[in-house]
């Protein structure tokens, strides 16, 4: 086990949800649900996060800053899709100014669905992260001798 | 030559839950010019009126925001309940007051917990956070959902809480209400906490009109605009005195709103107390033909549904006119000459919801 | 039962700014500015209100009708103007706060300008 | 002694050569030649002297008096015409003043004086004559090809650079004749002369604010002259026959006779250190040219104001006088730092924070005691050699890019990577270890707390010291930063620019090294000399800092070691789309650039302000110790 | 006098003892906000996930400065606890902060660039305080030297009340804690993002978590110096200090950063000073 199974950085983006799962996520940090029990920090900086948490979809203005703030993560890293918007788009799917899911821009990893999704699945979203962050730093090692791995582009 | 900093502030910011975006232009810190830039989250939802049948578009509605998604969906369907004259049950109005104002103190106290966490105060936002699953669980014993509730119709409302579990929520209150003002009393009387809000962001009355301040922003200036004085729901037989602060600065809206987290509570014990028995909603017949502004005050303050509908099942507009679209402008003159730690406090003090703002 | 009493008027686009000029000094607040499409007309509602008296002053406009600003007599009306510039394309005149069709940015320029009402389609598929 | 006698004379004719000539090429030799050789003079001069402690030379008193006198009537003539011209009537006073007071010396009092001794050499001296041999003249050779671009850029300046090498000459001249006299009269000539070489240097431009500049600095060097005359004045009517004239004899007569001439003369190097309340002079001395402000005004001519008061810091020390005096350099030290934060013109920056360090040098030469007489000298071997290299990097960059301002210097190591390089080093040497200022400043706070009344001065360097952190790392901070649009602009600076500047930088490195070294041959025995005991750096410690700096040396290699660098991505932007120019998507559709500025904190550290404060506060003192000094001589 | 075997102690173990500080640090924390909190090893996992991570910088020469960040702390703690002179300890301290300053300036980045601003606008602030500290312990025990002040058998708390409130006011700052934390902030939030390491990622950021453990013992060091006459009380004083430092951080706002420099100006001139200037003339000049 690596060590960064035991402490997942989460970096929160909300790019067009209404709130419902935003609160839930920082909810999980709060004294009843408390993640930092396994490490889990939210940093709020790109830069230093392994685990990309975008609730509600992709509309026209944000799509840049998902990409914007998804390259500045560095690898490995982990898309986590919280809540219907992010996974499909949801109610809003039909909407002029919705594209869809996070996944139309940025590969994503793990769909968390719910409207809005408890945090009891959001922890559990996270908790399934881990592995692939593990897997994905076993493959970013692997190809060392060749070309540096790109880490989750391929999933 | 000049000495400013240009910095962007946002979208993506860990102070801010949601995206808003400013340009800021600096001094040293003194914040020259803020000019705010939305759109972020801009989800059209407005358009879906054309998709979905009058009865469903609450869904919708409710879905503009999730930290005030009851009253989101009462005021719509106080607007189509007007629009088509339908006598609303008075259980079903008290029941809405009650889920509004539950709604209202666990809005107020995941504010006072950002608001908390904005000045860097970070066990202040943590016991905020903690006391509002209180409200949270309350909710979703009525509810069954935490933050979306879905309990509202047109009509009336979905279901009913018995007569015991009301009797048993208001036993509840006490204490509630004892570890709130534990915490209101650090928000209020905490040397390091007033430091950092009294005479933080001014909005003078004057400014407050102008802007066009509503909600908490203008009550923390004097204003005293609340929608719950129209008397919409069961606000009219319980009746009803809004909390006006004349400070004008951070510390006077974070009073408004500690002081409504108590009237709150004191709301929801009188509703509980005369609750009707009775039934719980109407039904429905034929299509909304008319129009009407459907005003209610949600935690952040007015809150207008406008919808208008020509005899069909799909309504022709409907026009969500949130609190926080209003408390744009007065946010940009607080935001002028202060300094950039005062930059997330003063931005959090209109208690932005970019989610109903942008919709 | 009804709530309030919500008045409207439909006046001139000419006499908009003299009758909220009016409002003004009569000590209303601006409540809010709305635009819908009804038909090939836009209609703006201007909703003021005074110790809860609402009043609605409304216009009925050609889609390329040039709309004075109100943001003269009440600052923050920017918002609101600036708002139907994006989404209806209405040409407000003379804005204190002048985004230029960037308050929000669609991906469909002036969606409620071209949406297609009454369809049963999605009104914007892009799957 | 006739190498005492070449250092004053040679660089005389060769201002007197220099100027009568007009052809730039053969200037630039002559210039280079003549450097070479005062240089050369200088270092024969510490080979020759540096292991004999005090040498008097009894040169012929008379003759030479008669001249300078003649000299200086001259320049008061000169001064006079140009007070009028310009309707500086406060100069005209003061010249008016100090001639008097001049004709009072030279024709009553002097009339029975016959000084035996009117040249020395010792430690002390020789330390001044290197500076002013090295450094000087370096900054000689570089005005050579700063003062062609000078005028290239400003065509609306008149080329007066015939003017400029001789009164460079003549000033470089003058400071021999300081540091070498024994003779109060004569150092008081030579100290007329840096004020005139000053004076005209600093209104080289003629435009209305030089002018105005340069009598500023007139005015108040002459007050400083009218105390120093009235110390001659002083020294003569208690002992006519002129032996206290002779520094050494007027040192050792001891504290009831030297002391009142040693506040005055203390005086004096105020007004010429230009601490506060004088320090606007220095400040407006920055419209001269850069090398000028190197040459006169940070690291040669104010020193000899110190010098003058570290002469006097054994006759000064546990006085009152002698602590007011220590506390007005204090005072100048703190405030002038603090100042310094919120300047962005780098040479205003440079000039507070040499007025700061001279105000430190006179607390500690004020206060006096042996430990810190050491320290003062380090001090000035410190600043002259870093302050030096700033001027001229700042002159060459200001001459690239077009300006002194430092957020203009942003991203400078991109943009002329080498020059970025030498400035880095000149800062740190000001403020961090374990480079030369540094050490000073910690061999003051030791020596400060034994001293009386220490703990005052120790608090000043405390505060004072960290305020210099401050605005120093956020120079460097602005031209190390990797401003995405700086491009590499560091062609076509002349040659010899270069070699000076490497010269300095090497030295700036090369002193912190070796430091010990002078230390041990030339300000220790000095300081023994005159105390008959001595102070230095722990030998643990200074095998410390010589680790210190040879790790500093050898980490930019870590970078190269290392291969794997990491991945270049945009900074942090909110998220905002960024392009690598860091322009970032701005509210209103507006494409806006980033733009970094460093914070000056005009509210709390203001110039107007805290000056003013400065002002009051020294002149109060200024005015404690006249009222002092009145009361000793009635 | 310089003993380079606790030096080496130092340089070894310091990583060790300022990680489980830290990871006690948030447990505490975590409990004082009514919430289970990390296990006590976390600041290790965190330090070992980064250095798993990849580095992503905006300009090369990032690296040379947090890797000369991380060598001056450990070169002025070593320097300490090897019993060197206090006052060149300092100065080696502000040499390493420096260079994290220059750090986040060198990146161009607003965020770290302010940071970097704050991060001066601290040094300011402590550097004084600290000094005096020196002086105070150089007036009791009668040397600079680390080695020297440790063997006094005068408790140094007795004689400096008012500089060691002074210090642990300064410490507060020190240790990134509110209300002081301006320049960067663990939980990350408010104005700045990240301050000063914002543009630091991986193994960078790995690298100034360890000089801050380090720094973290060094400044445990110095208050242990006060009460180095009887070691079990300075023990005690070392938990107390620091579970004070933990109680403050979770019962204040930030506070802005003139706020900051006042105070810790005028702890240092009221207390600090005051403090020497009694024992300088009560105690009749130098104690010894």
């Amino acid at each position: 086990m690596t060590y960064l199974t035991r402490s997942p950085w989460i970096l929160h983006y909300d790019a067009s949800s209404c709130n419902g799962c935003d609160i839930e996520v920082l909810a999980c940090l709060t004294p009843l649900y408390d993640v930092e029990r396994f490490g889990i920090l939210n940093t709020g900086n790109p830069k230093h996060s392994d685990i990309f948490v975008v609730t509600g979809g992709v509309n026209e203005q944000n799509r840049e800053v998902i990409k914007n703030i998804y390259e500045q993560i560095p690898d490995p890293k982990v898309v986590v899709a919280v809540g219907i918007c992010a996974t499909s788009g949801g109610v809003f799917r039909e909407c002029y100014n919705i594209m869809g899911g996070i996944d139309r821009i940025i590969p994503v990893d793990v769909y968390v669905p719910g409207c809005a999704a408890r945090p009891e699945s959001i922890i559990d979203g996270i908790v399934k992260a881990l592995g692939i962050l593990e897997e994905k730093r076993a493959r970013m090692r692997q190809p060392d001798t060749g070309k540096k791995a790109t880490g989750g582009e391929t999933v | 030559m000049s000495r400013q900093i240009v910095m962007p502030f946002g979208p993506q910011h860990p102070v801010l839950p949601e995206p808003i975006h400013l340009d800021l232009v600096l001094e040293d810190e003194t914040v020259v010019d803020a000019i705010p830039s939305i759109g972020y989250i801009h989800r059209g939802l407005e358009t879906l009126v054309t998709k979905r049948e009058f009865p469903e578009y609450v869904y919708i509605a409710e879905r503009t925001c999730g930290i005030c998604s009851f009253i989101h969906g009462m005021t719509y369907c106080q607007g189509i309940e007007q629009v088509m004259d339908l006598e609303v049950p008075p259980r079903a109005h008290y029941l809405r007051t009650i889920w509004s104002e539950y709604s209202r103190i666990h809005s107020h106290l995941l504010w006072l917990g950002l608001f908390a966490d904005s000045m860097g105060f970070e066990n202040l936002f943590m016991n905020s956070w903690r006391l509002r699953e209180f409200v949270l669980d309350v909710l979703e014993e009525t509810t069954g959902g935490r933050v979306i509730q879905g309990s509202c119709k047109v009509g009336g409302v979905r279901r009913d809480i018995s007569n015991g579990k009301l009797t048993a929520m208001a036993a509840d209150l006490a204490g509630f209400e004892q570890k709130l003002s534990d915490l209101a009393d650090v928000f209020l009387h905490d040397d390091s906490v007033k430091s950092r809000l009294v005479g933080v962001g001014n909005l003078s009355k004057t400014d407050a009109y102008d802007t066009g301040a509503v909600g908490p922003t203008g009550r923390g200036s004097g204003v005293a605009i609340d929608m719950r004085m129209t008397g919409y729901a069961a606000y009219g037989d319980l009746g009803f005195e809004p909390v006006v602060e004349k400070g004008g600065d951070c510390y006077a809206r974070c009073a408004v709103r500690v002081r409504e987290l108590f009237s709150s509570v004191e709301i929801i014990r009188m509703a509980i107390e005369r609750i009707p028995d009775g039934e719980i909603e109407v039904k429905v017949k034929g299509n909304p033909e008319g129009e009407y502004f459907s005003r209610a005050e949600q935690p952040r303050g007015e809150l207008v549904h406008y919808v208008k509908g020509d005899g069909t099942k799909h309504l022709v507009r409907s026009r969500i006119r949130t609190p926080t679209l209003t408390n744009v402008p007065p946010l940009v003159k607080m935001l002028q000459g202060c300094e950039l730690a005062d930059v997330p406090v003063i931005v959090l003090s209109i208690d932005p919801c970019i989610g109903c703002m942008e919709r | 039962m009804k709530i309030e009493e919500q008045t409207t008027t439909e006046i001139e686009v000419a006499n908009l700014i003299g009758k909220v000029q009016a409002y003004r000094s009569g000590g209303y607040r601006l409540v809010q500015v709305t635009c819908s499409k009804v038909g090939d007309l836009f209609e703006i509602n201007y909703s003021f209100e005074k110790d809860l008296r609402f009043e609605n002053v409304r216009i009925i406009i050609d889609p390329d009708t040039e709309v004075p600003s109100i943001s003269g007599m009440y600052w923050g009306a920017f918002v609101y103007e600036n708002e139907m510039h994006d989404l209806f394309g209405v040409q407000v005149k003379g804005m204190n706060v002048d985004f230029h069709g960037n308050f929000i940015r669609t991906a469909v320029p002036y969606p409620f300008r071209t949406q297609v009402f009454k369809g049963e389609g999605p009104c914007h598929d892009r799957s | 002694m006739i190498e005492l006698a070449f250092l004053i004379i040679f660089p005389t004719i060769v201002a007197f050569l220099l100027l009568f000539i007009s052809r730039g090429a053969f200037r630039d030799s002559v210039v280079k030649i003549a450097a070479l050789v005062i240089g050369a003079g200088s270092v024969y001069l510490l080979i020759r002297y540096y292991n004999q402690g005090l040498v008097l030379f009894s040169a012929p008193f008379e003759p030479a008096t008669e001249i300078m006198f003649g000299i200086e009537l001259i320049i008061a003539v000169l001064l006079l015409y140009l007070g009028i011209r310009y309707r500086k009537y406060l100069a005209v006073v003061l010249v008016l003043f100090q001639t008097a007071l001049l004709l009072l010396v030279e024709l009553v009092l002097l009339s029975d004086a016959h000084p035996e001794t009117n040249l020395f050499i010792d430690q002390f001296s020789l330390i001044m004559a290197m500076i002013i041999g090295i450094i000087g003249t370096l900054i000689c050779v570089y005005s050579l090809g700063y003062m062609e671009t000078y005028h290239t850029r400003h065509p609306e300046v008149k080329d007066r650079r015939r003017l400029y090498f001789f009164m460079v000459f003549v000033f470089l001249a003058a400071m021999f004749g300081l540091v070498f006299s024994n003779n109060l009269l004569w150092v008081f000539f030579f100290w007329e002369i840096t004020t005139l070489c000053s004076f005209i240097l600093i209104g080289y431009a003629e435009t209305h604010e030089a002018t105005n500049n340069a009598f500023l600095a007139l005015e108040m060097n002459l007050l400083g002259g009218i105390a120093f005359a009235g110390a001659l004045i002083y020294v003569l009517s208690v002992d006519p026959t002129g032996g206290l004239l002779e520094i050494e004899n007027l040192l050792a007569s001891g504290h009831a006779i030297a002391l009142i001439p040693a506040v005055l003369l203390g005086f004096a190097g105020i007004t010429k250190a230009a601490l506060m309340p004088f320090s606007s002079w220095l400040v407006g001395a920055m419209v001269a040219p850069t090398p000028v402000s190197a040459l006169l005004h940070s690291s040669t001519m104010v020193k000899a104001g110190v010098y003058i008061i570290v002469r006097f810091a054994p006759v000064l020390t546990g006085t009152p006088e002698g602590l007011i005096i220590g506390l007005i350099g204090g005072f100048t030290f703190l405030l002038a730092s603090a100042i310094a934060i919120s300047q962005s013109n780098a040479k205003k920056v440079l000039a507070y924070s040499t007025i700061a360090n001279l105000g430190l040098i006179v607390a500690c030469a004020g206060v006096g005691t042996y430990k810190l007489v050491w320290a003062a000298i380090l001090l000035i071997i410190f600043h002259a050699i870093a302050k030096s290299l700033l001027f001229l990097c700042v002159g060459t960059v200001e001459h690239r890019i077009g300006s002194r301002n430092i957020e203009d210097m942003s991203g400078l190591i991109i943009r002329m990577p080498k020059l970025a390089v030498m400035m880095i080093v000149g800062i740190a040497g000001m403020f961090l270890a374990p480079f030369g200022m540094l050490i000073s400043k910690w061999a003051a706070i030791e020596a400060f707390i034994e001293a009386q009344f220490g703990l005052i001065f120790v608090a000043i360097l405390a505060f004072g010291g960290s305020l210099t952190v401050f605005f120093w790392s956020k120079w460097m901070g602005k031209i190390l930063s990797f401003d995405p649009n700086a491009v590499g602009e560091e062609k076509s600076v002349k040659v010899e620019k270069w070699l000076v500047l490497y010269i300095l930088t090497g030295l700036t490195v090369l002193i912190c090294l070796i430091f010990p070294l002078i230390s041990s041959t030339l300000i220790e025995p000095f300081v023994l000399a005159v105390y008959g005991q001595t102070a230095r750096l722990s030998q643990d410690n200074l095998i410390i800092m010589a680790m210190m700096l040879f790790l500093l040396m050898i980490m930019p290699f870590s970078m190269l070691i290392s291969g794997n660098n990491g991945k270049k991505v945009s900074a942090y932007m909110g998220g905002r789309p960024t392009s690598p120019d860091l322009k970032f998507a701005g509210s209103m559709g507006i494409t806006r650039d980033v733009t970094l500025t460093n914070y000056y904190f005009n509210d709390m550290f203001g110039e107007k302000r805290l000056l003013m404060t400065g002002t009051a506060l020294c002149f109060g003192l200024i005015l404690l110790a006249g009222v002092i000094l009145a009361g000793m001589i009635l | 006098m310089i003993s380079l075997w606790t030096a080496l102690l130092f340089i070894i173990l310091a990583p060790f003892i300022g990680g489980l500080v830290s990871g006690i640090d948030r447990k505490v924390t975590a409990r004082m906000q009514g919430r289970v909190g990390p296990p006590i090893l976390q600041p290790f996992y965190d330090v070992g996930k980064l250095f798993e991570k990849e580095n992503l910088v905006v300009t090369t020469t990032q690296n040379f400065y947090v890797l000369s960040y991380l060598v001056f702390i450990i070169v002025s703690g070593a320097l300490f606890f090897a019993g060197g002179d206090m006052l060149l300890v300092i100065f080696a301290f502000t040499l390493a902060h420096i260079f994290l300053v220059l750090g986040g300036y060198a990146s161009y980045s607003p965020y770290s660039f302010i940071g970097a601003e704050r991060e001066l606008i601290q040094i300011i602030a402590y550097e004084p305080m600290i000094i005096l500290t020196a002086v105070g312990m150089y007036m009791v025990a009668g040397s600079f030297f680390v080695s020297d002040i440790a063997a006094s058998s005068l408790p140094l708390i007795m004689y400096l009340p008012g500089v060691f409130i002074g210090f642990l006011m300064v410490l507060t700052i020190k240790l990134r804690k509110s209300p002081f934390d301006l320049s960067t902030s663990h939980h990350a939030h408010q104005e700045l993002v990240k301050g000063v390491t914002t543009e630091f990622t991986g193994p960078s950021l790995a690298k100034i978590e360890i000089a801050h453990w380090y720094e973290n013992v060094f400044l445990l060091g110095v208050i242990f110096l006060f009460f180095a006459f009887s070691i079990p009380l300075a023990l005690a004083a070392l938990v107390i200090a620091y579970l004070l430092e933990i109680l403050i951080d979770n019962t204040f706002s930030r506070v802005k950063w003139q706020f900051t420099l006042r105070s810790a100006w005028i702890i240092a001139g009221m207390l600090g000073l005051v403090n020497l200037a009694v024992l300088y003339y009560l105690a009749g000049g130098l104690l010894p």
